[in-house]
């Protein structure tokens, strides 16, 4: 990656006021070790990191593991809080339309869901800040320090993106089940309506909601960067965007392992989920 | 008649909760060319799953199955082999068809696959379809849109439609009424004669077994444990469950006969 | 069905029927709200809105059109063919699609135009190839159930290749599902392909495109509105009309529903 | 069975069914009453799934009563709201699927389903329904109960899983028992079994049983009525000595005919 | 750092709170705490009023005492500097001689620019008084001794782990981080009495976020606003404006290793060819002001001193028509010997105001028949290596120190870093040269504009604008003034009333 764009050196120093001489900058870079070939930066950074380090951000010249794991429970609380915002919200509505199909309530929610499909994200944010913190002066602009008020306007934010899609996606799925043999089945046993969704349809339908929440944790550990940013929430996603913009490598490797780590536990767990949820293939690996 | 079909030592286990269950115990057997053959046996004994390991649809956990001599077991990649010259009629008809095709697509398929040109295939299925008693509009209905016996007739012309070598009609007309049974088990006949299939027929109508088969096999809890002309079995009956078993189709067979 | 068309004609021919000429700048006229003259208004070099909102839907319209459908087609059929094999060839390719879905598509895409210089192409291409392990897995997920199913087990019997049993039997059994998540993509493409422009990875200007337009434009959300919501307003309808469409095509196929 | 209550449990008067607006069931009628086995027979096709799915109210999306009126317990089902209907489905009439096998949900354990279907209708806690539908499985020559309950539909053969619906459906112990091809998947000792498990429900719950089948001489054993359809019409109805003793149709003369071929080599 | 500490607990809730957001402060800017002898923190350590320096600038860029009560220049190496007698350090200590020679020596050994700008040799200390001695003639040492870093801190309290520091303003930093620092007035603080008790700067980077807080009131006032904004405030009577032009140019540094540039006349159409006054007003709405060299207007060597090209299109259509540049297919873009008149404008996007430049050059350009391809990216840097560009357009603080010779020993002379596209006039390494060793800043500044006047007349750069810096504030605020040097925001005068 080093090879690719400019150097960090660069980027900050061309970034403050005016600029300094090459000399400074040779200066700094000898520091950092940017100067030697790109192979040899490669070498350090991988011995570093067998043995545990990974580095100092080149930026803020401070070690570039614990920086990242000071940021990192903030973005875990945003995503945990959107996700379980997004789940809550999506199923009963997504469920809701399905149920109600091609009637009113169904076109009301899918029209929603279109809208939410259509905002991108600053979008969305800008506008929530616009009611909610200028008409309304409920809640605060700011996610400054994390309190229950703050994180209120960026969870929406990104639950409002993805429940469109899974509202959307629940319908489908539930559409789907719902023509099912065993749908006329528990409902020729009495079964309650409510119950047949819950307990059966829902279950089913789990297995390719599943697969599509645990992707789009990949997607959402990248697009909380965006909204960190507008919000001044102090995580990783935002972290990384300013890496990204000062080219500060070590930070964004840091930044990509963790990631790629993080979302190998979530795919492994989902699998794990879907081996647990789906019999079919359960009982046919350990056969 | 040489061997059309044998499968030596096949087994299959599956594990339920914390039990296994054996469901096909070292089961061999062997089909000939131009034969017959049923398989009886108590609901869950493992007669599914044998037809299910030899067309190579299950993979077994032992044993190998050969059709003329060529191995066409699940897993060892010539499963193409077999083609259309094993053909089965499902247990449950209902769900052996694609939902999204209709009746008369599905059973196409096949002929196309032979390499049978496309209006040709068209005619073959209509024709089928009439053979077992279905009109020709039913080629355009999709699965959900038909009755339980159509939908299995269906399947049945499916089966036929490609002239396989075995045909394995697994409880092929349970949801049949009489008179289409009839009509259904003289179509099989037919083409015995015409085109020296062998059939493997799994059912509990012992009647009907009786009737038609070469050769019947007992199944018990997973293990083959009779194999013999029907008339023998039926007089010399070497098992306790093979005699239980005739004994309580004779009963069946009074009650329809003392009301006549 | 027919509105998709429409649109996708109208963008095709946009610069036949745009009433201004989207480049021309007049910076005496810039940020005019919607008038008579210029319907959608004006941005702030003075160009018309509605002339650039007219053509920059070519531009985003068929890219994020046809970006959704190379990774969906392709990450599909990785999917089914993962989920059909099974085995080794399914754990490989399961793991390649985990590679590429680990990687913060940002950094991908700044790696990708660092190699291969910024453009439009060079960031479709990246954010393809970031995108296509979702089809893969949703559709893989599908195929795993389906094989257990006795028309599969027909299928196979009836001596159909492996390829015809994908695409007769697999596909239009997981279409329904392909089919919504891809048309949501839409949606989702023209906005990534928009934060790449903002990053200068995108559509270079002049060329309007409706992302760029909008991120552009966000400053300008409370003094000129118009700004930012004609291309608003532009993504919403197409993407509304994408996904109706995707709703429609589903229940066509969809035997139960035709009647 | 001598005793007959002044209403009839289910009444059926002067139905039409029709699939997309072509009829496939017309101008038929027919009442059973409490504690009553009646058999329906008839071709393949004959509309006799149709008959007792309109009476369940599961027709599907493409299938409706177009005419004509359906009385359970005197009330009009054909009028009643679904969540009315919904109540009357489990405790009050049951229903055995012909496709037995997809009529339960693929992913959950035969047991969570007993347990959901009893939970429906009453309070109960999971052993006691395990021990009731063990019991049921005795009688059905289902071994292995607790496997049987442990197990995904897909796990089951054929006839296990055939035999698994109906006890679901005798766990309600509903007033009405519709059965659609019951034991087609059954030997013939398993299928002694059950159809003597119906009747003892019958005997000891005035269960009333309507079953469709094809085996004539079943329903000439099992039943109190017989009625014959095809092509949609009810052709022959009646008591079940006088209607194969005596048939009147030529349909009907058929069947009977064809039964009694066994052993003819 | 004690103080800070102490002082935190108290007065909570109580006194006045100003919290103010801006876009300059965090890591991203280098500037993250305050502590002047790190990079460039020591803007944070001036800007927020924590720190002083002992010169500072006044309105039109000229050095004032301020720690300082005056100096003496004893000989080009030798100057001594006297200190005022009333000067306390947060802490209580007092300023000396001595304290601000440990201040300045710690700075020479631990920052980065310092050394190289002051080339110091040896500072001695004597009461009030320190005198220091440089290796080389240094006519800036004052200018550069006013630059941030040379924010004069109390030695003996050190510096604290989080980046803190003992200074002589009128606040003190109790809590610092990435993102916040927060301050209380210094109650001994030597120039009057802070009037505000607790401000805290926020860092917003997000423009829009920065608008609706200080429209939604949680932030007093704001630095770094989107243009589209200040229109917004300004419109609206609740809140008020303070601007200040900067000497931040917007600049076109034409590459002379590209053939096409080479031609004198395409590059003098392309100077004719910027519409300034059009990309200030309209696009910049208002927020600059155009410029013909690279110094704003309230320099004595800036503004009408020098003379350049005004924009033409018409004229720029005649250089080029005569130079044999013709439009001879009709496709409206001109060619010569069969080139066609492309011209690749490389910019990047990190300021906002380049790709605006860049797409209304484009627009003026293609009228003269020239087709200006734009790449706005953020490897600019690659592409300036891979020498893949013909106009390099940036933004550059041509002044920071209020001296001319900066700009151009990084710009102009054959040698210098920024000198992209190896522009070289004999003439010009002279009089830089003669710049480097001339004292009086009269004659300075006539030197400054000689330079420039022969950089336009070759027409090796163009300039487009200085930027306006602008403060917008709630309209109860007072004594919040920009500052066109950019370095002093908060001051002791700042009040706010409701
Ligand atoms: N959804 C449908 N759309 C159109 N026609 C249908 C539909 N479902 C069933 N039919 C037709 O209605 C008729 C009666 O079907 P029904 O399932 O009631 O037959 P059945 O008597 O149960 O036959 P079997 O014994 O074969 O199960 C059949 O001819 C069938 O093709
Ligand atoms: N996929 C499976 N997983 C676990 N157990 C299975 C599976 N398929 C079948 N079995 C078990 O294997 C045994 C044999 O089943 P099989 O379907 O072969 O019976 P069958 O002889 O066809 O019975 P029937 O006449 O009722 O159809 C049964 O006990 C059944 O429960
Ligand atoms: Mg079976
Ligand atoms: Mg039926
Ligand atoms: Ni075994």
């Amino acid at each position: 990656m080093q090879s690719v764009a400019g150097d960090a050196v660069d980027a900050l120093y061309d970034n403050i006021s005016g600029g300094v001489s090459e000399e400074i900058k040779a200066e700094r870079r000898a520091e950092l070790g940017l100067d030697k070939p790109f192979l040899v930066q490669y070498a350090n950074w991988l011995k570093g990191l067998v043995q545990g380090d990974m580095g100092i951000s080149y930026l803020s010249g401070k070690a570039v593991f614990p920086t990242f794991m000071s940021k990192l429970p903030a973005t875990l609380l945003l995503m945990v809080s959107s996700i379980s915002l997004t789940v809550t919200v999506s199923i009963p509505l997504g469920v809701l339309a399905a149920v109600r199909q091609n009637r009113i309530l169904d076109y009301v929610v899918r029209g929603l869901t279109f809208a939410g499909n259509s905002l991108p994200g600053f979008f969305t944010s800008l506008l929530l800040i616009y009611f909610f913190s200028l008409k309304l002066r409920l809640l605060p602009v700011m996610g400054g320090t994390i309190s229950l008020k703050s994180i209120i306007l960026p969870t929406l934010t990104l639950a409002i993106a993805m429940s469109s899609k899974y509202i959307r996606q629940v319908r489908v799925t539930v559409l789907e089940e719902l023509q099912k043999d065993y749908v006329t089945g528990a409902r020729a046993r009495g079964v309650r309506e409510s119950v047949i969704m819950y307990a059966n349809v829902l279950k089913t339908a789990m297995l390719t909601i599943i697969t599509l929440l645990a992707l789009s944790i990949g997607s959402l550990l990248g697009g909380t960067a965006i909204i960190e940013t507008i919000f001044m929430w102090d995580g990783v996603g935002k972290l990384a965007v300013d890496s990204i913009l000062m080219r500060d490598y070590p930070m964004i490797q840091a930044y990509v392992i963790w990631m790629a780590l993080i979302y190998v536990a979530v795919n492994l767990v989902t699998d794990l989920l879907y081996h647990f949820l789906d019999p079919r293939i359960r009982r046919a690996h350990s056969a | 008649m040489g061997a059309l079909l044998t499968a030596t030592g096949i087994c299959k286990h599956y594990r339920v909760g914390r039990e296994r269950v054996h469901a096909v115990h070292d089961v061999s057997l062997r089909i000939d060319r131009g034969e017959c053959v049923g398989l009886v046996g108590e609901s869950g004994c493992g007669k599914s799953t044998v037809a299910g390991i030899v067309t190579s649809l299950i993979q077994a956990d032992a044993g190998r199955v050969l059709l003329e001599g060529r191995d066409i077991s699940a897993g060892s990649g010539r499963r193409r082999n077999v083609c259309t010259a094993i053909q089965m009629v499902f247990q449950s008809p209902a769900d052996s068809f694609n939902p999204r095709l209709t009746l008369g697509d599905s059973i196409i398929e096949g002929l196309i696959n032979q390499g049978i040109a496309k209006q040709e295939a068209r005619n073959l299925t209509l024709e089928y379809l009439g053979l077992c008693g279905l009109p020709k509009t039913f080629a355009d209905r999709y699965p959900h849109q038909v009755s339980g016996g159509e939908c299995q007739r269906a399947s049945i012309a499916r089966a036929i439609a490609v002239q396989p070598k075995l045909l394995i009609c697994d409880e092929a007309t349970s949801a049949l009424d009489v008179t289409i049974q009839a009509q259904i088990i003289d179509l099989i006949a037919k083409l015995r004669r015409e085109l020296s299939m062998s059939c493997l027929l799994i059912s509990h109508d012992i009647a009907l077994i009786w009737e038609i088969c070469d050769r019947v096999m007992i199944m018990c809890e997973g293990e083959i444990i009779e194999d013999g002309i029907p008339s023998d079995i039926i007089s010399h009956p070497k098992q306790e469950y093979t005699r239980s078993l005739i004994e309580a189709a004779f009963l069946s067979s009074a009650w329809g006969g003392c009301c006549s | 069905m027919s509105l998709a068309g429409v649109l996708l004609v109208v963008s095709a021919l946009s610069p036949l029927l745009a009433p201004y000429d989207p480049y021309v700048q007049d910076l005496s006229q810039a940020l005019q709200p919607p008038s008579g003259m210029h319907w959608l208004g004006t941005d702030r070099y003075g160009r018309d809105m509605l002339s650039r909102v007219m053509v920059g839907g070519r531009t985003t319209l068929y890219t994020a059109l046809s970006l959704v459908a190379v990774i969906s087609v392709f990450g599909t059929l990785v999917g089914i063919v993962s989920g059909y094999k099974g085995g080794r060839i399914d754990t490989f390719l399961m793991r390649v699609s985990d590679i590429f879905l680990a990687f913060p598509g940002m950094v991908f895409a700044i790696a990708v135009a660092g190699v291969l210089g910024g453009g439009l192409i060079n960031a479709v291409m990246a954010l393809a190839f970031i995108s296509w392990p979702k089809y893969a897995r949703l559709a893989r997920g599908q195929v795993l159930s389906i094989k257990s199913l006795s028309y599969f087990s027909a299928a196979r019997l009836s001596g159909s290749g492996t390829v015809k049993i994908i695409f007769r039997h697999i596909l239009p059994n997981i279409t329904g599902i392909i089919l919504v998540t891809a048309t949501l993509d839409i949606g989702t493409m023209i906005m990534e392909l928009a934060a790449l422009s903002f990053l200068g990875l995108g559509a270079t200007p002049p060329t309007p495109e409706w992302g760029s337009m909008m991120s552009n434009g966000r400053s300008m959300l409370q003094t000129s509105p118009w700004v930012i919501l004609a291309p608003g307003c532009a993504i919403f309808i197409s993407v509304v009309i994408f996904n109706l469409l995707g709703d429609t095509v589903r229940d066509v196929l969809d035997p139960k529903n035709n009647q | 069975m001598s005793s007959v209550p002044p209403i009839p449990l289910l009444e059926i008067k002067n139905v039409e069914i029709c699939y997309s607006g072509t009829p496939v069931i017309s101008e038929l009628s027919l009442s059973v009453r409490k504690g009553e086995i009646l058999s329906i027979v008839g071709e393949s096709g004959s509309g006799k799934s149709t008959l007792i799915n309109a009476v369940m109210g599961l027709l599907g999306s493409d299938g409706h009563v177009s005419k004509g009126k359906i009385f359970f317990k005197g009330k009009n089902l054909l009028s009643l709201s679904p969540e009315a209907r919904r109540r009357t489905r489990g405790p009050e009439m049951g229903m055995v699927f012909q496709n037995h096998a997809s009529s339960l949900c693929p992913i959950r354990t035969i047991g969570a389903q007993y347990y959901e279907a009893v939970r429906a209708h009453r309070k109960i806690n999971r052993n006691e329904v395990e021990d009731m539908a063990a019991a049921i499985f005795e009688g059905m020559n289902l071994k292995d109960a607790s496997r049987i309950l442990a197990s995904y539909p897909f796990e089951l053969s054929g006839g296990m899983s055939q035999r698994v619906g109906i006890a679901m459906a005798m766990l309600l112990e509903p007033d009405l028992l519709l059965t659609d091809e019951p034991t087609s998947a059954l030997d013939v000792i398993v299928k002694a079994m059950v159809s003597n498990e119906l009747k003892t429900l019958r005997n000891e719950k005035e269960t009333s049983i309507v079953m469709v089948t094809h085996d004539i001489g079943l329903a000439a054993i099992f039943s109190d009525n017989i009625a014959v359809l095809n092509k949609g019409r009810l052709v022959e109805y009646g008591a079940t000595s006088s209607i194969i003793n005596d048939p009147q149709d030529d349909y009907t003369r058929e069947l009977i005919r064809a039964v009694p071929r066994i052993f003819k080599r | 750092a004690n103080v800070a500490a102490a002082s935190s607990g108290t007065g909570e809730a109580k006194g006045k709170v100003f919290n103010y957001g801006t876009m300059a402060y965090g890591v991203a800017m280098g500037n993250v705490g305050v502590n002047p002898h790190e990079g460039y923190s020591g803007w944070s350590t001036i800007r927020y009023g924590v720190g002083e320096t002992l010169f500072k600038f006044n309105a039109a860029m000229e050095l004032e005492p301020w720690l300082a009560k005056g100096y003496e220049r004893i000989d080009p190496y030798t100057i001594r500097i006297d200190l005022r007698d009333d000067v306390f350090f947060s802490n209580g200590e007092k300023m000396t001689g001595e304290s601000v020679k440990a201040c300045l020596e710690h700075l020479l050994a631990a920052h980065n620019r310092a050394p190289k700008d002051l080339q110091i040799k040896s500072i001695t200390a004597h009461g009030q008084s320190v005198t220091i001695t440089s290796e080389a003639k240094v006519p800036a040492l004052l200018n550069y001794l006013s630059d941030p870093y040379g924010a004069i801190i109390n030695m003996k309290a050190g510096i604290s782990e989080d980046k803190n520091v003992v200074g002589t303003g009128p606040y003190v930093a109790t809590q610092i981080s990435d993102t916040e620092i927060s301050l209380v007035a210094n109650g001994q603080y030597w120039n009057g009495t802070p009037k505000i008790d607790r401000i805290n700067i926020k860092s917003i980077t997000d423009g829009d976020t920065l608008t609706m807080a200080l429209q939604s009131g949680e932030i007093d006032a704001a630095q770094g606003l989107p243009y589209a904004s200040l229109q917004l405030f300004r419109s609206d009577d609740r809140y008020k404006i303070n601007s200040a032009s900067t000497s931040r140019v917007y600049q076109a540094c034409m590459n002379y290793k590209s053939e096409v540039i080479q031609d004198d006349a395409v590059r003098k159409a392309i100077a004719m060819g910027i519409d300034k006054e059009g990309f200030t007003s309209v696009l910049l709405q208002g927020n600059g002001s155009p410029t013909v060299g690279p110094f704003p207007a309230n320099f004595k060597f800036g503004g009408d001193a020098v003379k350049g090209e005004p924009y033409d299109i018409e004229g720029a259509k005649q250089v080029l028509e005569t130079a044999g540049w013709v439009d001879s297919d009709g496709d409206g873009i001109r060619e010569k010997g069969g080139h066609k008149l492309t011209i690749d404008w490389l910019t990047y996007t990190s300021r906002q105001e380049l790709p605006l430049l860049a797409e209304s050059v484009q627009a003026t350009l293609k009228l003269a028949g020239m087709d200006v391809k734009v790449n706005a990216t953020d490897n600019s840097k690659d592409f300036l290596k891979a020498g893949k560009w013909d106009v390099y357009a940036s933004a550059f603080v041509a002044a920071p120190t209020g001296d001319p010779q900066y700009y151009f020993t990084t710009h102009v002379v054959a040698s210098s870093d920024y000198n992209r596209g190896g522009y070289y006039n004999d003439m010009v390494e002279k009089l830089v040269e003669s710049l480097g060793n001339e004292f009086d800043p009269a004659k300075r500044g006539e030197l400054a504009v000689k330079i420039s006047q022969q950089i336009l007349d070759d027409h090796a750069y163009a300039y487009a604008s200085h930027l306006k810096m602008s403060l917008v504030m709630k309209e109860g605020v007072t004594g919040f003034v920009a500052h066109p040097s950019d370095y002093y925001e908060i001051t002791a005068n700042l009040d706010k009333n409701e």
